[in-house]
């Protein structure tokens, strides 16, 4: 895994979320909410890069990478 | 779009999957993933081989060589494969029923033979595929459609009954402990012979609801509440492990692997060439 | 001529010497009476020529390992009588549709359940064609004699790896227990087919499941050799991924039954003697066919027309040739050491253009040459 | 013409019929007939009465199982009781003197032959008393050539036992030869 | 007239309430699509009667325990599909041939291996002849609605007890799995036979296997009850002994077979329509026959001379009956959901009479009311 | 005329039994008759179950209700049997190859249940009646028809198999030490839940002779020399203890039986009587 | 006269469809008639449209499954797109008012529907939608009698909440007849 | 068991015996033997009447019992 956190940007795979609210709950700093049942990002400052959304969400549908977060 | 790892390791027109919101099993398979990544194998020589069940359809997803064969043989097609081709990683991915219920024969017979096949079972205490029987993991006195009264049988931990059987790597992770749970698996196949990973799942839809466990992320909160360390629990008085789980590594020993020996028969023994 | 080895030898360890001849690379099985010497003599010979043997822990393991090996490459074969014949069942279902070539013998003992373990039958016959569920495509061949046991078994190799389908030889105690003189071939003379695989220039463009333009199967990638391909025993599409789409299990399913039944010429085999001036034919198969030979043999010494006629190919049936002879009105007599199973199929063929006899027998013996004359007599 | 002998050789398990068996038949190859040889399996056959058959001919053999002998070796008297109704009326027994024959006045030829007691007291090796019975045998019937039937023997013992195994066929012989 | 339930039922719970009305006392089985209901509602509603519900590890030891608590006593059933079908093949034989009365249940889906899981199929129909090593008795019903599913299963239980035999529900997905209406009838409405047990004042001449005089089958004793008998898969003698002897296991084969086909008239069902003037009938069983039946009406609505012939027993043939079709020159057409199975066996009567004609289909869907008119205006 | 325990237990005009002479199954078979004899068991209700081998044919000659069932299957017979009727006494006998080859997944699920079965193992580390291939239990390097170069496999100890699956009550004897393994049985069969005895036993005719063993009386003299009992071994120097195998008692716990479970939900939840 | 309806009651996972069907066909029967409820199954479902169709005659009903429904109702846009193929030329369409309608001139009639906002938003449940879908149903179609409906709904619903599912079926027949 | 042992008499059922010589080889008191492959009494005022003889014996062919010892 690529360590430079900071530079990694948050996005979102909007057709594969399923909603399970598993990211939500448990991103540390409440970066992520459910819209429509599907993730949204409420407040992208709050984010740490913690990486932990992508980690533990069973559809892939959140990661960090690249250059640009998702609004 | 999507991330590296998942592009990867992924056959991303199968994407996504068919699993139930909120299921366990992405989580598991993505940490495979993440866990071969690690490892830098190769590719081409890598063989995820399953049976039948929700945990059974990832090899279908996984970019690799992928065997979904019949309920709860997955193991026995692996010895198979691993057998005629010793290059090959082999590793399985099955479920609690697929490999503790109706294929519990190969398990214990390939831990027995100590061969080189990596286990990873996505244990979610139920037949998910079928609607939410209760498995030989169910814990007593939970419900499922075939327990409507509560279920009188014992459970299985399958890491004892793998240790019994001679497997010679043997851990638990859970979908909650997901970086303990990749170092586990890339553990579990670094390791010369019969491996397995207990790794505990969540099934919101059948056993969540039968037994009234509430949403998925209730159902992580649990995990992450009541599994202990196996390291730290030997430090902890009785009381706190009640209703407790271990998760960590058991046993990590080094016997003979199958079919090194075998190749050992061949070289001896060998005529034409 | 060539200096062919002479040898006595049973017909069990002919079905191994077969095998290897074949390019048997792999063996899978659990040992039951009367087919465990292909067992001992595998674990002997195998390692020997740098094949793998193993004993699993049960029939079924036996089967799935032996598509295990298959799949990774390797030609593979597996042996069981009756009960593990059973068994084997769910598997070889998974072997015909995921197109998986194989051999698997079974040494039939009198059944059903554990029967007489020891005493020969052929009571499962129909089971090999219709022992596990769903339609499925099948292809069986049975000997009558040590040489033609060998031979079979190359036969069986070379049908399993053209048709990509797994093929069973179905030996009986008589035939798999005897000794007899048996010439092996050299190995020049012995016709191989190795499986059609893909060329390492297709890696990125390898349906596993697509037959290319004048081929009868799709070419067959091993593992780790570079080809991801998915394997699944549901239904599924070109690229072997699952799919419920009724279209595409139409097609998958018509097409696995289509690459046998458009090439019965090429599978089917059969013998035939005395059959000029025959009025009546006797049709029989294993190792009854020396017994139904001897009869007849003594029949055409009485003075009797009677032809005999030698299935080797068991599934699929040789209907055209067996209508010839039914409609050329000759009677048609089927000794089997069964209560009457493949003479339902000819029954069937012969649509009542003759007559069409039965001759069971279902006590743990073989039938004797008087039986089928005393019965030859009695159809005349 | 059809030239075709069958075989049955019957006694108890571990007196070495099947290999007796083998032998015959193999010997019967190297004479350039055919020869088919067989058994009955079955757990049942556990401690009781063996046997081995042997066919012999020089046409193709089609049926390969031995319903009626045309000569039976019978070296205890569970197997003598048990087989000789297997005899064909005009055929030969050759049996071990141990053994008490009942049928005074049988229609068969009967061959009390001091087998056993040559391999175990002349050759000092009960395990050779089938290779003695494959020279008595040979000699009664002519069934095989002396010449392959040495080499087959020879090609099946265990080495080192050479020389045994080819006094036991020479006591085989003597054995019926002496007799008339 | 009697106040009935009428209720709307799913076929496969109209099967577990027929169970429980013929007696069902204990059931033990795997989960598998699309029978699966079936182990659930035995699950919910054994205890409530004093019966006895177990999930086994897998399809073979259901098998098992479904054979252990007949001859402990109990009425028993087990549920499955197509691959624990043929799983259960092994132990299917040894109830053949132990003659241990029990009920099988194939809910059947699409094949082979695990084909299409939820789909509808008729693929399983010659397995339930066949699908176990050596010749062995079958009987097999297939029910057309959620009714008849719980009439056959009581009637499966009788024929079972009766015969002393496994005895196989044929349902399919169709039938299985769709909600109807239902009328139950009322426990004194319903014929139920018990088997046969013998007296305590036999104890001690009783022989286990042993037909008394007037008697089809020997009766039977359960484990516990002072019979100190013996049970095996062994070929046996009168008292349940293993024996190897050539007229035993003849006698007790033939014995076994023959208690089914001298009462084939006993066991066969069959029912038809339209047949008076019917140029051409069509054979059909299970849920097919609904549309076969939906596709006749409108067949005569255009003024086609159609009959409609309902298979309820499958195993026996109705050979008579259909010989007699035959005579009266209709020609035959089987629609089934498979690749022409069923009509095999029609074929092998009719023996060239009439035409025969099939209609299959395995792409996972139900055969339409117009695929078979479409049909039945080709073969008139 | 034969001793009044063969009379009372055996079916005389059955024997003598069909197996080989020396062979150790006839040993163990007496001391499981004995046993149930010390026990007074009432005959009706003992049930003797068994699969298929040599060791299988044990209950067609023993006098109470006998099933000799399919290879393998014996233990999924016996629950049927004991679930339908818990009065009765079940008792399977089966062989190393039949409970732990082909029968191991009913083994460890028999345990796992912890149903009142008493299974009683005629261990003789071959597959008997099929001329002598290694089973589960021969030991790595011996010989069998099918291990012709010596088994690479590793052999399982079932006891500590069954143990890792939930038996409660778990032993091994010999077919030398007669006595122990009596009471061993005794108490196995007094065990209101899974009890599992792994006897073992002597096979001449293949075994013995594929491995040089010798004589039937050398074999029986192996097992003397070679058994040493659990409570004495723990006192004992490593060094004594190669190349021995454990007898005694190995688990003895108690814990809710299967039948009995489910008689409670009978209890509470039936409507018909 | 035959007269026979073909119902098609399609949205996602969780909308209690197969339960709507299982009712529906329960009234009718209670109304004396024939119905057949049938549904698919199938792994590929998870999550996906979900469907169950009811079939309701005066007569027998041979086939058992629909093909072209006279009526669908479709409570999401997937489950929409999926089915309206298999609505008849001159069937009605129920779909929920949050679905967009692509088909601008159908042969069939539409009628759009806030089924799902009454429930969520006035019921305050979104676990009725069901009840309130049969409710419009029953008044769209007169299928099964109101009462029967009733009766047949009050059998199913857990209890306690009954009250709630009247209501819900009060809003449905709302719905309807407010349209026309 | 009976345990007046000086009472019971040893028995032998010749036609079970196989000749496996077990109860010879373990007899401790050496009053067995095997003659022309079955169990004979070599020496019957050895015996001490201690079984183990009718233990070990896999084929039931001797015993204590009765009253009369066989010579
Ligand atoms: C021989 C056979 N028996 C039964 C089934 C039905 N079946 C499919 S998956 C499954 C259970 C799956 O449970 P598990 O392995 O725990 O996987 P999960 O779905 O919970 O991930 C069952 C019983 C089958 N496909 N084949
Ligand atoms: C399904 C099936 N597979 C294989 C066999 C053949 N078979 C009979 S007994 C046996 C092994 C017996 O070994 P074990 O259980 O150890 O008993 P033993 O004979 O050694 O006492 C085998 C493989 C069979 N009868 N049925
Ligand atoms: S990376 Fe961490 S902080 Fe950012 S959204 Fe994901 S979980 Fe929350
Ligand atoms: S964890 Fe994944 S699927 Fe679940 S809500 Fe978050 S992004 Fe969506
Ligand atoms: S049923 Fe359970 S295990 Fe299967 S996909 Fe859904 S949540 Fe996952
Ligand atoms: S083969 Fe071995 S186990 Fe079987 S009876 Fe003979 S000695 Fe006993
Ligand atoms: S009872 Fe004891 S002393 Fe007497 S013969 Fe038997 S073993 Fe020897
Ligand atoms: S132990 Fe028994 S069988 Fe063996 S020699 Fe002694 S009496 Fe005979
Ligand atoms: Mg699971
Ligand atoms: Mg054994």
């Amino acid at each position: 895994m690529d360590n430079r956190k900071a530079d990694k940007k948050l996005k979102i795979v909007e057709e594969w979320c399923k909603g399970c609210n598993i990211c939500v709950a448990f991103c540390p700093t409440n970066v992520l909410e459910l819209r429509n049942n599907k993730v949204a990002i409420a407040d992208i400052d709050k984010c740490t890069k913690c990486g932990l959304c992508e980690l533990r969400c069973p559809d892939y549908a959140i990661y960090l990478e690249g250059s640009e977060d998702e609004k | 779009m999507s991330s590296q790892l998942i592009k990867n390791n992924f056959r991303m027109d199968r994407l996504p999957h068919i699993w139930c919101p909120g299921c366990g099993h992405g989580i598991i398979m993505r940490s495979m993933a993440q866990a071969i990544q690690n490892l830098g194998l190769d590719k081409q020589k890598v063989c995820i081989v399953s049976g039948i069940g929700c945990s059974s359809r990832a090899p279908g997803y996984m970019d690799f060589n992928t065997l979904h064969t019949t309920h709860g043989r997955a193991l026995a097609f692996a010895t198979g494969v691993k057998l005629a081709n010793p290059e090959l990683k082999v590793i399985v991915v099955t479920g609690d029923g697929d490999c503790s219920a109706i294929g519990g024969n190969h398990l214990i017979h390939t831990a027995r033979r100590n061969i080189d096949i990596t286990t990873i079972v996505f244990n979610n205490n139920i037949y998910g595929m079928t609607g939410g029987q209760y498995s030989p993991t169910t814990p007593t006195n939970d419900f499922g459609t075939t327990a409507p009264f509560g279920n009188i049988d014992k459970a299985f931990d399958i890491c004892k009954l793998v240790d019994g059987a001679g497997a010679t790597y043997v851990a638990r992770g859970t979908a909650y402990h997901v970086n303990q749970l990749t170092k586990i698996i890339e553990k579990a196949i670094s390791n010369i012979g019969f491996s397995l990973v207990d790794a505990i799942s969540i099934c919101p839809t059948y056993y969540g609801r039968k037994n009234k466990k509430g949403t998925a992320v209730q159902m992580m909160n649990y995990l992450k509440d009541s599994a202990v360390d196996t390291k730290v629990a030997e430090k902890l008085p009785p009381e706190k492990l009640e209703n407790k789980f271990f998760i960590g590594e058991f046993k990590n020993t080094t016997e003979p692997e199958y079919t090194e020996e075998y190749m050992k028969i061949i070289k001896k023994y060998q005529k034409e060439r | 001529m060539k200096n062919r080895k002479v040898k006595l030898m049973q017909g069990n360890e002919a079905c191994v010497e077969g095998a290897l001849a074949a390019g048997m690379k792999f063996y899978a099985g659990y040992p039951i009476t009367p087919s465990t010497e292909i067992a001992e003599i595998c674990s002997q010979k195998l390692p020997l020529v740098g094949g793998k043997f193993i004993q699993m822990e049960d029939e079924i393991a036996g089967m799935a390992a032996t598509i295990g090996g298959s799949l990774a490459g390797l030609k593979s074969m597996t042996a069981t009588s009756g009960p593990g014949f059973s068994l084997k069942q769910e598997n070889i279902g998974y072997a015909a549709l995921a197109e998986v070539p194989c051999v698997i013998v079974d040494v039939q003992r009198a059944g059903p359940s554990t029967g007489l373990p020891t005493a020969p039958s052929q009571g499962d016959i129909m089971q090999a064609k219709w022992g596990t569920h769903g339609d499925h495509p099948v292809i069986a061949l049975s000997p009558t004699s040590v040489k033609e046991t060998f031979d079979l078994t190359v036969k069986c190799f070379n049908l399993s790896e053209k048709y990509r389908t797994p093929v069973m030889l179905m030996l009986d105690e008589i035939v798999g227990h005897m000794r007899e003189k048996i010439e092996i071939p050299e190995a020049d003379e012995i016709e191989i087919y190795d499986r059609k695989k893909p060329t390492q220039d297709e890696v990125d463009t390898y349906k596993a499941y697509r037959v290319n333009e004048g081929e009868i199967v799709p070419a067959m990638a091993s593992f780790g050799e570079g080809f991801h391909f998915h394997v699944t025993g549901l239904m599924h599409d070109e690229f072997g991924f699952p799919s419920n789409d009724a279209d595409t299990a139409d097609k998958l399913l018509r097409r696995i039954m289509n690459k046998i039944s458009d090439n019965v010429d090429d599978i089917v085999m059969f013998e035939e003697e005395f059959m000029e001036d025959a009025e009546m034919v006797v049709l029989a198969y294993g190792g009854t066919y020396r017994s139904a030979r001897s009869a007849v043999k003594k029949a055409r010494a009485m003075g009797l027309k009677v032809g005999l006629f030698k299935a080797i190919t068991i599934w699929p049936f040789r209907e055209k040739r067996v209508i010839e002879i039914a409609k050329d009105q000759k009677k048609i007599l089927v000794p089997e050491l069964n209560l009457g199973q493949y003479v339902l199929e000819v029954e069937r063929i012969v649509a009542g253009k003759t007559e069409v006899h039965s001759l069971g027998k279902v006590n743990g013996e073989a039938i004797t040459p008087d039986e089928i004359l005393a019965k030859i007599r009695e159809v005349l | 013409m059809v030239n075709q002998k069958e075989i049955r050789l019957s006694g108890s398990g571990g007196q070495g019929l099947i290999l007796g068996g083998i032998i015959l038949a193999e010997a019967a190859i190297l004479d350039g007939n055919n020869a088919i040889q067989s058994q009955s399996y079955g757990p049942e056959a556990r401690g009781g009465a063996s046997k081995a058959e042997v066919i012999i001919s020089n046409e193709a053999i089609d049926y390969p199982k031995v319903d009626k002998a045309d000569l039976l070796l019978a070296l205890t008297e569970v197997a003598y009781k048990k087989y000789i109704k297997t005899l064909k009326e005009d055929g030969i027994l050759i049996v071990d003197s141990s053994v008490n024959i009942e049928d005074k006045n049988p229609s068969y030829k009967v061959m009390q032959i001091p087998i056993l007691d040559t391999a175990f007291e002349k050759m000092g090796k009960g395990m050779v008393a089938n290779i003695v019975a494959l020279g008595v045998i040979r000699e009664v019937t002519n069934v095989v050539s002396a010449e392959s039937l040495e080499k087959a023997v020879l090609n099946r013992v265990p080495r080192g036992t050479e020389e045994l195994n080819k006094k036991a066929l020479m006591e085989g012989y003597l054995l019926a030869s002496n007799r008339d």
